[in-house]
């Protein structure tokens, strides 16, 4: 049993640590917010498996629904959803572009 | 299976990733909502320890489920503290949210560097001095000027 | 604890799934192949829940997967509609 | 340069953290006031969940302090984006899947919200988690028909309510000489809904208070005036 939970932690670790990673490198706003939820995923399963339900649902209730939606929202109002992470001064520039670039 | 490759070790450096991670990210960013999703990961790391100093390799959940004899139980201290700390955090997050959507509506942008830099130029700008050009040589002192009209139109007109 | 045929059966789906899905996240060229990733690993996470809790033999954990079923899914309606656009 | 140095920062702290984790043993706590809260905690509270009865029973003002932290930080969220709300209409409305998706699930997350809320003593969960899920069942019909509106009226009156009744429970202990917030136990059966005296209704106030802020919150955030 012991060592089974060995290779889960090991498998939700990588997991959460890559989507953390790709949080802070990828350009588009929107993916970046979906990873950060990835993270939290992997947190609630890691709370699952260290035998802590309440800081599960926790962490289940905040970071899938509450976080993401709040998240999203901002990037909604900033106009964040068609902009490439380096080019922010000038929107309109970027708006010809998006076709190419947009990832 | 390698000795003292545990469970807890695992735990321990998925915690101490995300913490690394997300302070790298709120030095490194440039983007001011890249920096807020870099505390949300930081923020993430920081709960992962805490609940990790309670947990026990032997235990259940701290929830009773027979009466009479129980088995050994994970510290429920540590999982009270985090169960209000996410929480909170998610109330930080949406302040921290706000005062982004301000920022952009005054400034139109959302650099770090270009943010500050209107920001001084608009303080001074309010308080009728030069700038300061560098941090490592300032322009030495300055009385503080008396407040003209126009400065303090500028003060209280645009919003 | 040896686990019998079923557990190993959902044990090994469940990984590979999560493997495959997480290749996508991080390779996926476009932001919508990001999310759909996203959303595919919370259906993921949500039956790998009922798996843990079966493997842990406590009924209380399913609790969190219905939990994370339901708000999965708000959270992915918000990130659609953002996706979306044009709202200014 | 200055990256450089956010670099060696950040790698650092790792490296401070990891030579920390060398000299602790994870895995096997000591417990001192884990052990005593988990030995007394049915006798005391009557609540079958321990973190329950550490949150709301042995920690029960730092809830209160909690709930007041989280009550400043909506608050001055609703200060800063003030009352400039953009006209109903600019936003496309959702499509027939949305809409009456989101109106079928409405009810189902209410359930489980309050399902959640009140089994708190019982099971995992709790005032905070049942907050979060109304929160997120009185948003979801904004997000597919943007023209739609929450009374904030209601909302802060919920939330006040909540609030004071949170407090009266605690003084209502203090004016029976316990101390404050101390949890009022009735003799009854473990283990059934209605049992661990007043610690059912203080997670009720929680979860409406949480759930009415968040909600509000939400509302200020989706409603602002964008110019982007």
């Amino acid at each position: 049993m012991v060592d089974l939970e060995i290779w889960i932690a090991l498998l939700l670790g990588l997991m959460t640590l890559s989507a953390a990673i790709l949080v802070l490198l990828v350009k588009n706003h929107i993916a970046a917010v979906a990873a950060a939820s990835v993270v939290s995923l992997g947190l609630a399963l890691l709370f699952v498996l260290m035998r802590a339900p309440d800081v599960a649902m926790t962490e289940a209730a905040v970071g899938a629904g509450l976080s993401s939606l709040i998240l999203a929202l901002a990037v909604k109002r900033l106009g964040l959803w068609r902009i490439d992470g380096k080019t922010t001064r000038s929107s309109l520039l970027v708006t010809n572009t998006r076709r190419e670039k947009d990832a | 299976m390698i000795p003292g490759f545990t469970l807890e070790l695992i735990l321990y450096s998925t915690a101490l990733g995300l913490v690394s991670i997300g302070l790298a990210g709120l030095v490194l960013s440039h983007h001011l909502f890249r920096i807020v999703l870099a505390l949300v990961i930081a923020e993430a790391g920081a709960n992962l320890m805490l609940v990790l100093a309670g947990y026990r390799w032997d235990a259940v959940a701290p929830i009773l489920t027979t009466l009479g004899e129980q088995p050994q139980m994970v510290d429920p201290v540590p999982q009270a503290m985090v169960l209000t700390a996410i929480v909170i955090g998610v109330g930080i997050q949406a302040l921290a949210v706000s005062i982004l959507i301000r920022i952009r509506q005054r400034y139109h942008t959302l650099d770090r560097n270009e943010v500050a830099e209107l920001m001084d130029a608009e303080i001074a700008a309010t308080a009728g001095t030069a700038r300061d050009v560098s941090q490592e040589a300032p322009l030495g002192e300055r009385p503080i000027p008396p407040i003209t009209d126009d400065a303090v139109q500028v003060r209280g007109g645009r919003s | 604890m040896t686990l019998n045929l079923m557990e190993t059966a959902a044990l090994a789906i469940l990984g590979g799934a999560v493997v495959l899905s997480l290749l996508r996240l991080l390779l996926g060229p476009t932001a919508p192949d990001r999310v759909v990733a996203a959303d595919t690993l919370a259906v993921i996470t949500t039956s790998g829940l009922v798996v843990l809790a079966a493997l842990l033999a406590s009924p209380l954990y399913l609790d969190v997967a219905l939990i994370y079923g339901t708000l999965a899914f708000v959270g992915v309606v918000a990130i659609a509609r953002a996706i979306e656009g044009n709202g200014s | 340069m200055r990256n450089l140095t956010g670099l060696l920062f950040a790698g650092g702290l790792g490296f401070m953290l990891l030579s920390i984790a060398i000299n602790l043993d994870f895995g096997t706590p000591t417990m001192l006031i884990g052990g005593a809260i988990q030995s007394n905690a049915l006798q005391k509270t009557g609540a079958t969940n321990i973190v329950t009865s550490v949150v709301l029973g042995y920690r029960g003002i730092d809830t209160l302090g909690e709930l007041s932290i989280l009550f400043a930080a909506a608050a001055s969220a609703g200060l800063i984006l003030g009352r400039r709300h953009t006209t109903a209409g600019t936003q496309t409305a959702g499509g027939f899947v949305l809409r009456h998706g989101g109106s079928m699930l409405f009810p189902l997350l209410m359930t489980i919200g309050f399902y959640i809320i009140f089994h708190g003593h019982l099971s995992p969960g709790g005032g905070f988690q049942g907050g979060v899920i109304l929160a997120a069942a009185f948003f979801l019909p904004l997000l597919a028909r943007p023209g739609a509106q929450l009374h904030h009226g209601t909302l802060s009156l919920i939330e006040g309510l909540a609030g004071a009744s949170f407090v009266l429970i605690g003084l209502i202990a203090l004016q029976q000489g316990k101390a404050f917030l101390q949890p009022m136990l009735i003799q009854d059966t473990l283990g059934v809904l209605l049992s661990a005296g007043t610690l059912p209704l203080l997670y009720l106030a929680v979860g409406l208070k949480v759930g009415a802020e968040l909600a509000s919150l939400l509302s200020h955030l989706a409603q602002t005036e964008s110019d982007a």
